[in-house]
This record gives structure tokens, C-alpha cells and sequence, in this order.
């Protein structure tokens, strides 16, 4: 790109910028004029063009800019979001892996609430659940279990490592929503406890159905 | 537009005259578009003479029988005030003075001018998709966002707790909390009142060393005790403003028939 | 366009030619990565591009490529002229513009008109004109301020770059009346005084962030 861009040459080059479809030399000639060697020219802005970020590429006679090709993988960036999984999925998912292979009803049953298919999608794209086969009764309903996945990100050698029942009671985690809520109202523990989010029975028993992720 | 102004000049002459006060944007901008005929700065420009000028345009369309809207009209009517004003010797001050007035008008003008050839140089300018074009087929960017879902082991194991302590039977038990009850306080207001005939602080009638909550429990009971022992005629209530204590005593009716 | 274009000039060049929005220095990295000075590589380019048919420009901090202006005459389409602004809308964006942020009674002020409830929407539909915040004066009026977009279409590099905006602010023209007229008449100040500027509250308060673009 080191010679000086004459009028010509700048008016084809804003042209073919500008076109939303490849141009030929005689199409070009319609918008800058005859008055000049409208091949030569577009020969001298490709080179000029050449090993730039933008090449000037011709197609069968017709022109058009185009970004360099090994420059491809920038137009095209994935960005990982870090994400927190909505309470309904939470549940879904904590249903399944102490009760897995479950059933989308029976999960609902011990919910209590019903599950919105876009939970379970959400947990399958998240690689922590899988369709884990048809139980044979009436309707036969499709099952749900955990992947390998799930183990290794919730740092599980097994399902047996999640803690039992008597567990969960003796960290108050069983405690009944009425208790819990006094002691929420209590206020001791609403802004600092950054647990008192997830913790919160007042959202558990105002939010009814499932948002999805 | 100055063609039109000068049709309008000449009433003499109404079948050439297909003025449309639609042409200006309210009487600030037909005053602007006057004061261009006087073909001087805004800043020179003479008040008095745009006066007249507005003055006898709207005469003009009056004798045509154009119907005017309020607001020339309106505008007329304080132009013409303004004209005597600067026109009567000053003696009295009125104030605002006319030469203020003026002053003001000239001001406005300005301002509107300056906005309407700054509207003008902005129109002008290369415009994107006028003058300058952008790429015509841009291949677009794309940024994929993947989900990369954040959990921790105890946000699951806390959230099978809550669904096992949510499903788990729920106990409720009421607490008691002490309470006055109406019918309490309606006897007690009553046979405290008596025959009292100065006025008593309602706060006497509770009762004397109670905690805070029955207090209070005890203060509302009391205080709708009294309205109803009034309703009934058998009290007075007597409050000397908003928020002001209340007092109480037997009503006048009855403390007379007993005295 | 003598230099030598590094890789990460290529990429910046490749994501704005690509990019169907002007981008900002911050919406390159998302692309091109954190490793470089992309303000100064964007300066680069700008000057490489300078006197081609295609040019690098900055709008209000984002940046993209476009034609030059000197060939419009070849390149302007008849049809994007039919939806010309009306006057009013005209004269109010131009009001929004020089005095931002500016509540619809100021507008009015100016106009000498009440400002048509089509005229605001018009200017919003564009992309021109944004709701900026209200005032916290009785009645709390609604602002109204540009938007990058307007600065893009007008070609304009900031606010400061609006056509006389520094002699209008020196005439005084940018100040409420009710201000101009206290100068005037006390007389020995002049409009014209550059100090009015800084040394009047009255101003300060009307004119919020008139500096910042």
C-alpha cells in the first residue's frame, strides 16, 4: 500500500466497500465512471490489500473485500459465562442425585412443585444430567440420573459420599421451613450470613413454579 | 416564507393570498421569520418595528377571516401591550419594564435562531448512510456465550435439605401473647370513668406495672373502649390537636342527672 | 499504509471490517485479546487509512471504517433522503444536542411551541435521542440527551465536535434567557465574557454535564 491512491482507485475501493454484493470491473464502471483501467486498478488495490487484515479477493470476475482468512478465528470468540443455576434447577438436580434413576414425576412429587422441562435441559447442557432410561410401568416414563460429570464437579468420589438424611438433620438442613423463617425474621442472619440467600425459606415458599435457568 | 409575509402585506389583494399559519411552528417562529425581513443582526434588530410587523400580519389575516389559533393571538395581544409600553413616556415603573420585555423577545429570537442554523449545519454534515457508507455486507461478529454453570456441593446438599424440610409435615404453633381484650377494657373504662367529671388521660385508665406489649395491646383496647362508651353517651373525648393526648370523662349528660 | 501490520493491528483491523457496529477499544479485546495497545494501534490504523477511499474513524469513543466523504457523489442513494426530518424535529434535536441533558419544557422554551409528541418519539426511533434521568427540580422532569449512535451518524468525534458549539457557548446562546437577560442587564458584563461561564451558578446548575461528550 505505498503508492498514492488516486481518485480511481479510491472510488472503486469505497465502492466495493460499500456493496453489499461482489462487484465485476463492468459493474463498478457504472458507479466511478469509464474513464479509466478499472482491471488494473482493482489488480493494485488487492496487492495493496494483500497481507493486511482485509484482502481484496476475486470470485469469478466479481470483486468484494473479505476479512483474511486466518483471521477467522477472532470473528468467531466464545466467552465463557459463569453462571448460577436457579433454584428450581438446584432442587431438580440435588432430587436426582439422592434419588436417581428418578422419573420428571416423581421429582415433581418430592418438589412438591412441577418442574419446567427448561430445568432439566439446563441441567443436561450443564453435563450433570442424563436420560437414564424407561421404567417399566404405565406411560413408561423416561428416567433421569447423574453423569460422571457431576461427580467430578462436585468433587464426589460417588453418590455415596453425599451426605444421608441424618446428616443433613444434624447440620439443620431438615430444620422446617417455619423455624427457619422465624430466625430469618429474626434478622440476625438476613444481610451478613452470605448463605442467607440460598438459605432463605421465604423465596422457597413464595416462588411456586420453577423460573427457568 | 417571505413571499408569503409579503402576500400578506398586501390584504388589498386576498384572492392571491393562500397563507397557511400551518407554515410557521407557533408565533416565536413567525416573529423569527419577520424579523429576517428586517435584514439586520437579531441583536440590531428593532423591537418596535418587528412589533408592528406582527401587528399588521395578523390584522391582515383577521380581515381575511383566516382563523388564527390562540396563541397568535395570545402573542398579539402581549405585543401590542409591549408596543405601548415602549411607545407611552415612562413615568409610572412597571416592572417588568418594557425594555426588559424587548429585551427578553430579542433574546428568544436569538436562541431560536442559533438552534435552527445549528439544526440546519447539523443536517448538513456527511451522514452515515448519506455521504459516508459503512461496509455494506459486513460479515458480523459473533461472541457465543457458553454457559459455564457455578455450583458448590452445598448449594446442593442445602437445596435437598430445604426440599425434604418443605415436604416434611409443618407444624404451626400459635404463640400466645398477652392481650387486652375490647370487652375487658369496655368494662374497665366504664367503671374507672364513673361519675368523674375533670378530664382524666386516657394513659390512667390502664392498668398500672404491665409490660410493654400488653401496654400497648391495653392503650389500643382502651382507646376504642372510649370511642365506643361515647358512642353510647356514656363518656366524653376530648383532644386538643393531631397526636395530642386524649382525655376522658363521664359524660356530661349523665354527670348532671346524678349530681 | 507503509508500515508493516503487525498481528495484532491485522486483528483489529479484521474485527472492525467484520463488525457491523462501531466498537470501542474495549469491544476489540473481547476479540483480539489483552495484549497490546489497541488505543494506539487504532491510531495507527486511522493514520494508514487516512486518504484512502475507505477511512478509520472515531465516533464518541467507538470506532469504525466507512467511505470517504469526498465520494459520496458516487456512492449516494437517492432513496435514504425520502425520510427527511421535519423542522421540528430538526430544530429539537438540535436543541437535545447543544444543551443536553435537556427536559421537554426547555425545549419548548427555545421552540416557543410545544414539542408534538410524535417529534421525541421520531428521535428515538432513529437511535439519536435517549431518556437521560430526571431532574430534581419540581416535578422531576424527564431528560433528554444523544446517543453514541447520533454521534456516529453526524460524524461527529464528540459533542465538542458540534458545528459552532464553542462560539454559541461564547455568545451566551447556550444559556437560558433568564440568565442572558440578569447579564444584559446588568450591563457591564457582557455576554461575551468568558468568565461568565465559570463564575455563574445559575448556569452550572442547567447545564449538568454539558462537557462530558
Amino acid at each position: 500500500m505505498n503508492a498514492e491512491p488516486d481518485d480511481l482507485m479510491r472510488a472503486i475501493e469505497a465502492t466495493l466497500f460499500a456493496s453489499d454484493v461482489p462487484m465485476s470491473a463492468a459493474d463498478l464502471r457504472l458507479h466511478v465512471g469509464d474513464g479509466g483501467d478499472v482491471p488494473a486498478l482493482l489488480a493494485r488495490l488487492a496487492a495493496d490489500y494483500a497481507g493486511r487484515g482485509i484482502n481484496l479477493v476475486e470470485r469469478g470476475g466479481r470483486w468484494h473485500f473479505q476479512t483474511a482468512a486466518d483471521l477467522a478465528h477472532i470473528l468467531r470468540r466464545e466467552k465463557e459465562e459463569s453462571r448460577r443455576l436457579s433454584r428450581a434447577a438446584m432442587e431438580t438436580l440435588a432430587i436426582i442425585s439422592y434419588h436417581e434413576p428418578v422419573s420428571r414425576a416423581e421429582i415433581e412429587a418430592i418438589r412438591g412443585v412441577q418442574v419446567g422441562k427448561g430445568t432439566l435441559d439446563v441441567l443436561m447442557e450443564a453435563g450433570w444430567v442424563r436420560p437414564a432410561g424407561r421404567r417399566e410401568v404405565p406411560g413408561r416414563p423416561l428416567t433421569y440420573a447423574t453423569t460422571p460429570a457431576f461427580l467430578t464437579h462436585f468433587g464426589l468420589a460417588s453418590r455415596r459420599d453425599l451426605p444421608g438424611i441424618d446428616d443433613l438433620r444434624a447440620a439443620g438442613l431438615l430444620d422446617p421451613v417455619d423455624l427457619a423463617l422465624e430466625s430469618a425474621m429474626a434478622g440476625s442472619r438476613s444481610d451478613a450470613d452470605p448463605e442467607a440467600d440460598g438459605d432463605n425459606p421465604v423465596q422457597s415458599v413464595v416462588e411456586m413454579d420453577d423460573e427457568d435457568a | 416564507m417571505e413571499d408569503l409575509f409579503l402576500a400578506a402585506e398586501r390584504p388589498a389583494d386576498p384572492d392571491r393570498l393562500t397563507v397557511s399559519f400551518d407554515a410557521w411552528e407557533g408565533p416565536l417562529d413567525l416573529l423569527l421569520a419577520l424579523a429576517r425581513t428586517q435584514k439586520v443582526d437579531l441583536r440590531e434588530i428593532s423591537i418596535l418595528a418587528l412589533v408592528e410587523q406582527y401587528l399588521d400580519f395578523i390584522d391582515g389575516a383577521r380581515q381575511l377571516k383566516l382563523e388564527l389559533a390562540a396563541d397568535y393571538l395570545v402573542m398579539a395581544a402581549w405585543l401590542a401591550y409591549l408596543k405601548s409600553g415602549l411607545l407611552l413616556p415612562r413615568d409610572e415603573q412597571i416592572d417588568p419594564s418594557p425594555e426588559e420585555l424587548a429585551l427578553r423577545l430579542q433574546l428568544r429570537l436569538q436562541r431560536l435562531q442559533a438552534m435552527r442554523e445549528a439544526g440546519a449545519r447539523l443536517m448538513a454534515r456527511d451522514r452515515l448512510g448519506r455521504d459516508v457508507f459503512p461496509r455494506g455486507a459486513p460479515e458480523g461478529l459473533r461472541i457465543g456465550r457458553k454457559a459455564a454453570w457455578d455450583a458448590s456441593l452445598y448449594d446442593l446438599i442445602q437445596a435437598y435439605g430445604q426440599v425434604r424440610a418443605r415436604t416434611q409435615p409443618a407444624v404451626h404453633v400459635v404463640s400466645r401473647r398477652a392481650v387486652m381484650t375490647l370487652d375487658e377494657a369496655i368494662q374497665r373504662v366504664e367503671a374507672l370513668v364513673g361519675s368523674r367529671v375533670e378530664w382524666t388521660l386516657l394513659a390512667r385508665f390502664l392498668p398500672e406495672g404491665i409490660d410493654a406489649a400488653l401496654g400497648r395491646s391495653a392503650l389500643a383496647s382502651s382507646f376504642v373502649a372510649a370511642l365506643e362508651l361515647a358512642r353510647q353517651g356514656k363518656v366524653d373525648i376530648r383532644q386538643d390537636g393531631i397526636f395530642a393526648p386524649l382525655y376522658l370523662r363521664a359524660a356530661n349528660g349523665r354527670a348532671e342527672a346524678q349530681t
